[in-house]
């Protein structure tokens, strides 16, 4: 329980997806204007990470690694399909999203409303695939594990979108230099918030 | 009908005519897909702590580019509109396993340390973006020289960031030292070179945050040589 | 403000207008024109005002505030020449007991000896650079850098080499102010970010236990600060014997006094007390974020005391007000104006958390010993989200209001 | 020709082309490739062996030198009350067997490698830990006389370059030669780690300044396992 727990924190502060590894900077840089846009788009990426992750999980558990298919009986447990992993994850990330995107319009309309435009976007938001392929290296033992990885690094993706986009909106009365404006500007901030995110690195939970 | 078409239709283009050229000249700076279009920094930034590691995967995006720009524009005909981008997905994840297997056999200490970058390589946006863009409504040639372009704007940035961060903080270029040696030798308590003069190493260098200023820096350069590349806000 | 007038010595603004020109537009060194802007109002009440738009009128200008700021710090920064000399000779003579108030003037003279080059460089290269950027970018000087030029070598090591502080202060200023437009428009402490960026880049020369001493000269003298000592409680070979053989090196007094090893300015409580009082009678500091940063502090501190899992935890709350740089964070680093939390609500949040997790940092994260100096950057980074959400309760709550009546 | 390429018929059958070609080029592709990635991870292991011993390979010439001096030699696989138990002990991987917790204490399997340089016996021991950030792992080398080190190799995931990531140095690792982990009659003795410099000292080896949590999860490491490698190397 108590390692469950560190893993979850660990996606939310030390490694954070965004200052740690700077996964799903596009989407990150581009929906970070207001904060308003950024807390819909946030909360979509835990949404999705929270489902993907775990069932990744299963997936390279019972399919994909070495040995996984012995379920299936004696002859099956000498054979390897991890080389097929990257086309499996993005198939079964591409197409969560679609049904969590057909699901949440169809008994959920005022979330839709709030999350809607943003899960297409999610497909091909380095995070989730990220999450996937950091699931995958580093080998959590249980799908609990699994789970709060996916969801606390949902969450650190989350508060690093939602915080630059307060300062974006604070900094729009600054008078940044024209040629860093917009890009430039965002660039650097998120260095000096990686900075302080680093205070978090090291703590043994 | 037809005979029309033939008599209009222009003078086959030489392969590096000015158009094409174009193509690959604009990515370079004033089109480039990380400082402007913002594309594909998502794997860009946490491998260049070394130069050897950005030239690695660098081509091992200009790799899938490139085939998969062509292999996407002889398709175009042929793929259905509704799935087209499952479709893409495909060809980028396949060529990304051929990557990474080609890497793990044959540089293995690389793609160790690429770890998942490599995998990331599918949702780099530059690719996606490319096939979409360009690809879907070209003939194979031009983009070719279109996914050239791209992937050498994307190389061009990586290693001048991993230039600046491999020598700041280790000291050396492609893993050779130019500064001198930081680690103690008999004699050199300090380690040699300008190590032995009082210098050290700058580890935040090697930590993330730097890689997100360092481009942040580039683009002010890059922008304030060229004023039309300035963003009202 | 009667005191600036001693400095209005009629001979020096004769000067002064004599060179106007020179520096006006069309003049030989147009150029410099916001070098000589700068230094002549420095001196002298600027004789042009305001034509257009709205104005609040104050006695206070920023001048004068960056003034008092630069007053409450004197105390910590000649408390800590002294203190820095004291341990110097500590180290020399390898007597941890040394007596502190002895030889005096010598210690002072040794500190001022350490820490005047470290002034001086900040402000030379801070300034430098600032003043290149200001002729490049044709935007007036602003007098912002002559606190952070203060508090940036009142947070080092004795031990840093001069270009660290060089290079450190540089990356502060272009970084962490140029790039946002310059004074008031920075979300980070500018004395911070050089702090934190020495802190990563070369964590060697900014803990341990050999940068705390000057001139540290006695074989396997170990000159560890509270904060390192206390540190190894969180290893089961603690270098020290267990919370009581720390608190009998370093008595509650002595920490609150700052007759400890730490960074040259942030070592005396009290220093700090002395500069936190100017700063709230002059209502330059904010009173709020000072007093949740330190209820902040005790209420972790106490809660870690609760929990007391590990040896580190059962270290006093009380004790973590007076080490390390929690003091000196709360009174000059946390109150900065310009990158606290804006709102009267959001300073109560900030200060809490501030405090707080700095001490969750020191307790529960071994790679760093000093948390304060982190917490206050990661809050800086988070007050305009906490702004945010106050702003948006305000008007939520005046809708409601609304709605009602 | 024209097509109709909304046409579900045409959906499918587009669909099915493409996922039996990309599985065909992808199955050729990865079979091929097979042997040679997993004897990449076994000529990785054997630098690491053969550098705990003192002896620099490259990836060329690894396999005749591990020939050469530990292959040709017995390998054991005991377990933690110093039994030897069944398995080959170059494919256990030791960062599993240390991290999977389905595995229990008594169940788990520890390798020992014996090799033969310059007419003396050596005893491989694989050690894994916790740095700071994630795992480090190594192999720690004893004499003939099974208690002093004859050599050291350690490896880590991602500790801090400059800090932690310094035991991989040869400068750190040396700072372990001729250290004993035991005393004549083999009862386990602890190697610490010390910050004040005494290093010198027997039993003691100097941390990294700065890498103190790393420094740590190596002592932990090295004592963890001698202790439990001493109860077979007693029988023996």
């Amino acid at each position: 329980m108590q390692e469950t727990l560190s893993i979850f924190v660990k996606g939310i502060f030390s490694e954070n997806m965004i200052f740690a590894y700077f996964l799903g900077m596009c989407s990150y840089l581009a929906v970070s204007k207001t904060v308003k846009t950024a807390v819909g788009l946030g909360a979509a990426v835990i949404f999705v990470l929270g489902i993907t992750v775990p069932i990744n999980y299963l997936l390279e558990n019972y399919v994909l690694k070495e040995g996984a298919l012995a379920w299936l009986g004696e002859g099956y447990a000498d054979i390897n399909l991890s080389f097929l992993s990257f086309i499996m994850f993005i198939a079964v990330i591409a197409s969560m999203v679609q049904l969590v995107e057909m699901l949440v319009e169809k008994f959920a309309p005022a979330l839709y409303g709030a999350l809607g435009i943003f899960l297409p976007l999610i497909a091909v938001n380095c995070a989730i695939l990220g999450g996937a392929l950091f699931m995958q290296d580093r080998q959590y033992t249980s799908i609990g594990d699994a789970t709060a990885f996916g969801i606390g690094s949902g969450i650190g993706w989350f508060l690093a979108i939602v915080a630059i986009a307060a300062i974006r909106e604070k900094i729009k009365y600054s008078h940044v230099p024209a040629p860093l404006r917009g890009l430039g500007i965002t660039f650097i901030i998120t260095g000096l918030m990686g900075m302080a995110f680093m205070s978090f690195m090291g703590i043994e939970y | 009908m037809s005979e029309v078409a033939e008599k209009v239709k222009a003078p086959a283009e030489p392969l590096f005519s000015k158009k094409n050229r174009k193509l690959v000249s604009d990515p370079l700076s004033d089109n480039n897909p990380i400082t402007i279009q913002v594309l594909g920094i998502c794997s860009a930034l946490a491998i260049t702590v070394q130069v050897e590691q950005a030239v690695v995967m660098s081509a091992a995006v200009f790799f899938v580019l490139a085939l998969g720009n062509v292999v996407i524009s002889l398709l175009r005909n042929l793929i259905p509109g509704r799935i087209r981008i499952i479709v893409q997905l495909v060809v980028v994840a396949s060529l990304v396993i051929i990557v990474n297997q080609v890497l793990m056999a044959f540089l293995p200490d690389v793609s160790a340390k690429l770890s998942v970058f490599v995998g990331l390589i599918i949702t780099n946006c530059i690719i996606m973006g490319r096939f979409e863009a360009f690809a879907m409504g070209n003939k194979p040639w031009p983009s070719f020289m279109d996914a050239v372009g791209n992937a050498t704007g994307y190389a061009i940035i990586l290693i001048i960031v991993a230039v600046v961060r491999e020598l700041l903080g280790s000291g050396s270029l492609y893993g050779i030292p130019i500064l001198g040696s930081p680690i103690p030798v008999e004699g050199y308590p300090n380690g040699t070179g300008l190590f032995d003069m009082g210098y050290m190493n700058n580890n935040l260098m090697v930590l993330p945050p730097m890689a997100l200023i360092v481009v942040g820096i580039i683009i002010w350069i890059q922008r304030s040589r060229n004023k039309n590349l300035i963003e009202s806000h | 403000m009667t005191q600036l007038n001693i400095n209005k010595v009629k001979f020096l603004e004769k000067q002064l207008k004599k060179l106007e020109p020179t520096f006006a537009k069309g003049g030989k060194l147009e150029k410099l024109h916001y070098v000589y802007d700068a230094l002549a109002t420095f001196a002298f009440t600027p004789a042009t005002t305001t034509s257009r738009g709205a104005h609040i009128r104050d006695g206070v200008d920023l001048k004068r505030t960056m003034f008092i700021v630069v007053l409450a710090l004197i105390p910590a920064l000649i408390f800590g020449m002294f203190n820095t000399g004291h341990w110097h000779f500590v180290a020399e003579s390898g007597n941890w007991n040394l007596p502190y108030w002895d030889n005096v003037l010598d210690k002072f003279i040794y500190g001022a000896i350490k820490v005047l080059p470290m002034i001086v460089v900040s402000y030379g290269v801070g300034l430098g650079v600032e003043f290149i950027f200001c002729n490049i970018k044709g935007h007036p000087i602003h007098e912002g850098f002559l606190v952070s030029g203060m508090l940036i070598p009142l947070v080092m090591p004795v031990e840093v080499p001069l270009w660290m502080v060089a290079v450190a202060t540089a990356f502060a200023v272009l970084i962490g102010k140029e790039v946002f437009g310059g004074t008031g428009m920075n979300i980070v402490n500018i004395a911070l970010t050089a702090r934190a960026f020495l802190f990563f880049a070369y964590p060697t020369k900014m803990s341990g236990d050999t940068v705390w001493m000057g001139g540290q000269e006695a074989d396997g003298f170990s000159g560890a600060t509270f904060l390192g000592d206390a540190q190894s409680l969180l290893s089961d070979s603690p270098a020290v014997n267990g919370v009581d053989g720390i608190m009998a090196k370093y008595s509650f007094m002595d920490s609150f006094m700052g007759m400890i090893p730490g960074s040259i300015g942030e070592t005396s409580a009290l220093a700090c007390l002395i500069g936190a009082v100017l700063l709230i009678a002059t209502g330059v500091g904010s009173l709020r974020i000072m007093l949740s940063f330190v209820i902040g502090g005790l209420a972790f501190g106490a809660l870690f005391n609760a929990i007391g899992v590990n040896d580190y935890m059962n270290v006093p709350a009380y004790m973590h007000l007076v080490v390390g740089g929690f003091a000196f964070g709360a009174v000059f680093m946390a109150t900065d104006p310009v990158t606290a939390a804006q709102t009267a609500h959001g300073k109560i949040w900030y200060g809490f958390f501030g405090g707080g997790i700095a001490i969750l940092i020191r307790v529960l994260n071994p790679a760093y010993p000093e948390g304060v100096m982190l917490s206050i950057l990661f809050m800086n980074i988070m007050a305009p989200l906490i702004d945010h959400y106050v702003i948006q309760a305000n008007i939520n709550r005046r809708l409601k209001r609304l709605k009602v009546a | 020709m024209k097509v109709n390429k909304d046409n579900t018929g045409y959906i499918f059958l587009f669909t099915f082309l493409l996922i039996g070609v990309v599985a065909v080029i992808l199955s050729i592709l990865a079979t091929s490739l097979a042997p040679q990635i997993s004897k990449n991870n076994e000529t990785k292991k054997q630098m690491d062996l053969l550098q705990s011993i003192g002896i620099e390979s490259t990836r060329a010439n690894a396999k005749e030198l591990f020939q050469k001096y530990i292959g040709s030699n017995p390998s054991y696989v005991i377990n933690n009350r110093g039994e030897v138990v069944e398995g080959n002990a170059f494919e256990i991987d030791i960062r599993t067997q240390h991290r999977d917790k389905s595995i229990s204490e008594d169940a788990k399997k520890y390798p020992l490698f014996i090799a033969n340089k310059d007419g003396q016996t050596l005893y491989i021991v694989p050690v894994v830990g916790k740095g700071l950030w994630g795992p480090i792992w190594g192999y720690v080398s004893l004499k003939d006389d099974k208690r002093t080190i004859y050599g050291v190799s350690y490896d880590h995931l991602g500790e801090t370059p400059g800090l932690g990531a310094e035991i991989k140095q040869k400068f750190f690792t040396d700072r372990y030669l001729a250290e004993t982990v035991a005393d004549e009659n083999l009862n386990y003795m602890p190697i610490k780690i010390v910050k004040d410099g005494s290093g010198a000292q027997p039993q003691k080896v100097d941390g990294i300044t700065g890498g103190t949590i790393t420094s740590k999860g190596v002592e932990e490491m090295v004592n963890r396992t001698m202790e439990i490698y001493l109860n077979y190397l007693k029988t023996i």
